[in-house]
């Protein structure tokens, strides 16, 4: 094999055949990591052939490159939507995905609808492909409810702020999955500064261990509110699973082929019982870590330049351009699908109900539970005091 | 009804669990072959196999985070943590993410988790070995916290826990594992004490000591004494720590106008705080003195040769007792 | 004598503390290029450079363990935790080493580490970043737990936790960072008020109100409520956390014959349990009522729109405080 | 290079060359781990050439080999006599290193006095070989003590329980060495076991990111009380290193030679400003984990034979005796040395102070501490309401 080639789509893919050469028997781990950055189409919107990766999408028929590009416009279109939001004291806080639209849409439509999603805060394009309500996004930072979609309904856990604990979480789902006999994979959103973290290095521990069908997709965004990702590792992230045994890929996440591609192939993988892969996905955040970030303060204006000629809407713009799917009805159509989901989402905003004080107490438990109680009645009570229905109007 | 170990009613609660729900799933370290390293999930793993009961990897935070992913998916695990004091890698999951998952979804993702967890001292460990964290877990919104003082609780409690849909810390007192008593395995659980329910183990009318875990025994000790001396003591084992059973507490402390608290964990912040503070509330016109504590003091757990002096014994509950009672005791002559 | 906001304040002890003693470091997320999400430390790496002012990764408990191992090498570290909810990954290094590593060592290896906690809620953030996990400290021996409430304290205190030899939680009240006061930055520290030491605020004869951090400014505010229904309360800044200045505590409470505390941690097994629980054992003859928590309720941190609920306000003290004097209140009508 | 070999002694050794490629930049990762096991002596006792390892231990004299062996002979019988107090009721517990002699001495023996070291709890030949008195070692497993040596006098922090939690602290402590300039290196003991857990990961993300002269030493004892190291990870324990852009050894710790030479090149490294290294010893625990523990339970009889056949003592004999350097003289001077220190051990432990009552309160806080105080006060009024001076004399 190569240097620096990726070893997913070579005679040892397939259940069984990443098995490791054990303990202390003295071969070398075969396994490799994709130094070189997987790229199926150029920063310029040319297709680039990659005999590895081009088979896994070859089946991604111009309409579906259309439709992939619409999703991308739209959750561009949401995000900027939401920041105005936010701008305008709708929303408390908001953490934009800008730049990310391939990372987010390349992954999401790659899996499928029965396999269960682990996010971070920023996914909520994926959040949007997954079929959660615009209402349903915002709510939490809007400040109305701690979170918003019902996980069973959709197959994604709520948003996870706590960093790195959600790869956990889907590590033991994909072992439920397994002992389950379930064909189902459990797939991991998570951040360059997460992987410093205790818990996502025990998760590849766990995951390796029990080969469960599991996908850690790592959006390098090359930030962690102001740290760059340097600080995190001197070398590059994918680098860090295969010493746990865990094969990785380090594709161009800014491209929406190479990121659907190198997804199919982890959840493939991971479906046929082969373990679980990890996905370093390229990319770049462009705006602020959130509405409250100054990214001025910590980076440079030259750094925001570069990234903006890799756009990843751009680019598969000038893709569909090339190849003539982009006409002015085409176009229009997608700004017409844009913009309505930008009315949704104000509309969804300034529509939500407020919350009721009592409900501060519900959802302690799943069963009554006699401190929760005693508050409750003593708040209310309280409430009363005041005269009127406070504790049922709105506030 | 049968005589069995403290440990081997727990054995037998967590067989009888593994049994009656496929989605009860063991984790934990050293569990498997070895059957733990007290021997509390001994022969599970040749019984329910290794998918059951399952050997992690050296990692708390990784067992209970996989525990909450594995409830996600419907699985109710039951994780052990080998020590006391190995609980904290874990405290994040447990905190940020098994105890607000119910309220964060409102309700949508259930955290059938159990955590046991061995504690407590007196068996002569090194450091770590000895702990009792239960109040950093009492003070968590979202958690239950149980403990549990002897082998039939131990074989009850340990399936209620397990069948309870929100989270359950279980504390198991391990210096009474090997303890005796009398387990009727064929009661059914429907018809058991609820798990949140304390317990009046000796009635007494001058005093009301409230204990749990490991001094539950040690209460019973300090009434039969007190006995000797003309001292009723009610002695209640509180089972519940959070939340605890209030209205039993009351209901006692009206009737004796004195109250004793003791536990293991350092006095400062401890559970006895909260019991003093909310019988106070509840109970103000009726105590006839300030509620006592008698607690391990406020230093990390000592090394062994020192560890009787910082648990209360019988002697030093006796102590508060009768400072409770305004007799002679190790603060006569002083105020307060 | 400066007019300066509590966050600049805080930066100038900090500055302070970096310019007198050499072995002075600070760590955290993002305090370096960026001086920190809440600006604390602006400037602070540009002038003392990147060994003294040192950018982390994302790795709580790293930060607290490797602050143990420069500690050890006779450094003090002054590690800054992004937001309170991110402190339990980083719990079992500063229970069972930061903690515990001089009493293991029998004094012969010092951990004078201060750990900065942004904390409490109020400013309308998402889930982990409102919560108030003092209680976890203050029942952790070992350590010493202080907040502050105002500029001068912020800027005093944090020098002192700094010069302690003891690891020190130090608990900075987030939604007060833009709240200006005057701040002496000549003051001598030897003259300063020990960082241990209470203080009365606002001086009373009826009712004893304490409370630290955020709320000092809210007790403040319901004493002037109260006096002009005619009631004086006695505002105590507790300052220390751990351990509490209960002398000072007393002998207020020996004159009100009551006591309301206040704060936003939940109720049960919160700081308030411990100081209502202590003062009955050393007040009980003086005390005319039970002593009222007045903090918030049992549950996660709710969403930024229920938040006004479930922290205690001016109101919600002053029923505390009609509690206690038997005057009208949210429970007339009721028992207890 | 060769597919396999150590890089460490390539040309990249030295300050800065081992700077991995950076992010975002496509280069594959430098690092290479040690996928064979590196041996200098043979189980049989023979003297195995290596060109790359045997430059760092081509000082070491016969006499010096001598001492070696004497090293290894006194601390397994330290470990037996402390095995003996244990089942005599002389001490609580007691965790033997019986099998990782060469992986202790051949490590503690490449350590400068002033470097500092952040052992586990096995690592009682190591403190032996650092100063420790007999009677330190003993203490805490007697219960008289949490822990025994003052760490300033011997450069060596207390055993270390948390597992894993030591790693973080030398890492630490290397970027107060960082700071200060000194030449001097942190070196710190880990289990298998430990390499699972999330405070290790983190030690390697920190001691990469700054480059701090660190040693990380591994030994590898292929169990965790009961656990086989293959649960913790299915690719040799040395990778995982590498994945963090830390070189990495994989020696035969049972080979003192082998694993004193990497820990000459892991600490030449580091004191040259060339960064952490990572060392998987692979030996053997083959007493139980602990006094306490009955490692039939879980473990084959056939596994230890095996292991009993590469003892690291034997094999450092067989090459002595045949290098004429074991007559009978030595022989029995060694032996000499190993009796007189069991001896001392013993008396150590017979005549080992009880502490009293109210040590208890002693070093919670470095300053008074009003609780403290309180409680103390109480306590001692407490102990004397027996009547006597219970609180100041002996147990
Ligand atoms: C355990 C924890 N520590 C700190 C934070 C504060 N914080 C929020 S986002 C963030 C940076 C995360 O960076 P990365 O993982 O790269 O994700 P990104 O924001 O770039 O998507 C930090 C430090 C947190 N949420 N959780
Ligand atoms: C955080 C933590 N969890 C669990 C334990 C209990 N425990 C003590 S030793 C041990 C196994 C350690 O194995 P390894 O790291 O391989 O070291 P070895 O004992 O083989 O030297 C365990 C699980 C502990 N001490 N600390
Ligand atoms: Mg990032
Ligand atoms: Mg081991």
């Amino acid at each position: 094999m190569l240097e620096g080639a990726i070893n997913v789509l070579t005679d040892e893919v397939g259940p069984g055949a990443n098995s490791p050469g054990g303990q202390g028997n003295g071969t070398t781990n075969p396994l490799r990591t994709g130094g070189n950055l997987v790229q199926l189409i150029s920063p310029a919107g040319e297709r680039i052939n990659h005999p590895e990766f081009d088979v896994w999408i070859k089946d991604v028929s111009d309409y579906q490159l259309l439709s992939l590009y619409e999703d991308m416009v739209v959750i561009r279109r949401i995000d900027t939507e939401a920041t105005a939001l936010q701008r305008q004291g709708e929303l408390a806080l908001w953490p934009p995905l800008l730049g990310q639209e391939a990372s987010q849409i390349g992954s999401v439509r790659a899996i499928r609808s029965d396999d269960f999603i682990f996010p971070s805060y920023r996914e909520s394009g994926v959040a949007y492909c997954r079929g959660a309500e615009l209402g349903e996004i915002i709510r939490p930072w809007r400040g109305n409810a701690l979170y918003g979609w019902d996980p069973h309904r959709i197959n994604m856990a709520t948003p996870q702020i706590v960093i790195g604990s959600q790869t956990l979480h889907a590590t033991g789902y994909a072992m439920g999955i397994q002992n389950d006999g379930a064909d189902i994979v459990a797939f991991s959103y998570l951040g360059d500064g997460a992987t410093s973290e205790g818990d996502v290095n025990e998760a590849m521990v766990f995951a390796a261990s029990y080969q469960v069908p599991l996908v850690f997709f790592c959006q390098n965004n090359h930030w962690a509110i102001s740290e760059p990702v340097r600080l995190q590792s001197r070398v590059q992230l994918a680098d860090r699973a295969t010493g746990f045994g865990i094969p990785s890929m380090r594709v161009d996440g800014n491209d929406v082929l190479a990121v659907m591609a190198a997804s199919r192939i982890g959840l493939d993988r991971a479906r046929k019982g082969g373990g679980p892969t990890f996905i370093e996905a390229v990319t770049y955040r462009m705006g602020p870590h959130t509405t409250a970030d100054d990214p001025t303060r910590y980076r440079d204006a030259n750094e925001l330049e570069d990234w903006a000629a890799k756009d990843p809407i751009v680019r598969l713009k000038s893709l569909l351009s090339v190849k003539g799917l982009l006409g002015e009805e085409a176009q229009a159509s997608v700004q017409a699908k844009a913009d309505s989901v930008a009315r949704e989402l104000r509309d969804a905003c300034a529509t939500m109900p407020d919350p009721a004080p009592l409900d501060v107490f519900n959802h302690v438990y799943s069963t009554p539970h006699s401190w929760i109680d005693h508050q409750k009645d003593h708040y209310s009570r309280y409430l009363a005091s005041f005269g009127g229905s406070s504790q049922e109007g709105a506030l | 009804m049968s005589q069995l170990t403290f440990a081997r009613a727990l054995n037998a609660g967590l067989r009888k669990s593994l049994e009656n729900d496929p989605k009860v799933i063991l984790m934990g370290e050293d569990i498997g072959t070895l059957g733990g390293v007290f021997r509390i999930t001994d022969g599970l793993q040749k019984d329910f196999g290794k998918h059951r009961v399952v050997d992690t990897p050296l990692a708390e935070s990784g067992i209970i985070g996989t525990a909450v992913g594995l409830a996600y998916r419907g699985y109710r695990p039951v994780c052990e943590i080998q020590f006391d004091g190995f609980i904290y890698p874990a405290f994040d999951q447990i905190v940020s993410q098994m105890a607000k998952l119910h309220y964060r979804t409102m309700g949508r993702v259930k955290m059938p988790i159990t955590i046991r967890v061995p504690f407590g001292g007196g068996i002569g460990s090194p450091e770590h070995h000895s702990e009792s964290p239960e109040a950093y877990f009492t003070h968590t919104s979202g958690l239950r916290v149980v403990s549990v003082s002897n082998p039939q609780d131990a074989y009850t409690m340990i399936q209620q826990a397990i069948a309870s849909d929100d989270p359950v810390l279980f504390f198991e007192p391990k210096r009474r594992y090997h303890d005796k008593g009398d387990v009727d395995e064929a009661k059914d659980l429907a018809q058991a004490l609820s798990m949140e329910k304390a317990r009046v183990v000796t009635e007494g009318k001058d005093v009301t000591l409230v204990a749990y875990g490991p001094l539950v025994k040690t209460a019973k000790d300090a009434a039969i004494a007190a006995a000797d001396e003309g001292v009723a003591i009610e002695v209640i084992d509180l089972r519940s720590l959070a939340p605890i059973d209030f209205p039993v507490l009351e209901a006692s402390v009206r009737k004796t106008g004195r109250l004793v608290i003791t536990h293991e964990a350092s006095q400062s912040g401890g559970l006895g705080a909260e019991i003093a503070a909310s019988i106070t509330e509840r109970c103000f016109n009726y105590l006839e003195a300030s509620p006592v504590r008698v607690t391990g003091f406020d230093v990390p757990y000592p090394y062994s040769k020192l560890e009787m002096h910082h648990l209360p014994d019988l002697d030093r509950i006796l102590d508060g007792v009768d400072r409770t009672l305004g007799r002679p005791n190790s603060l006569s002559g002083l105020e307060g």
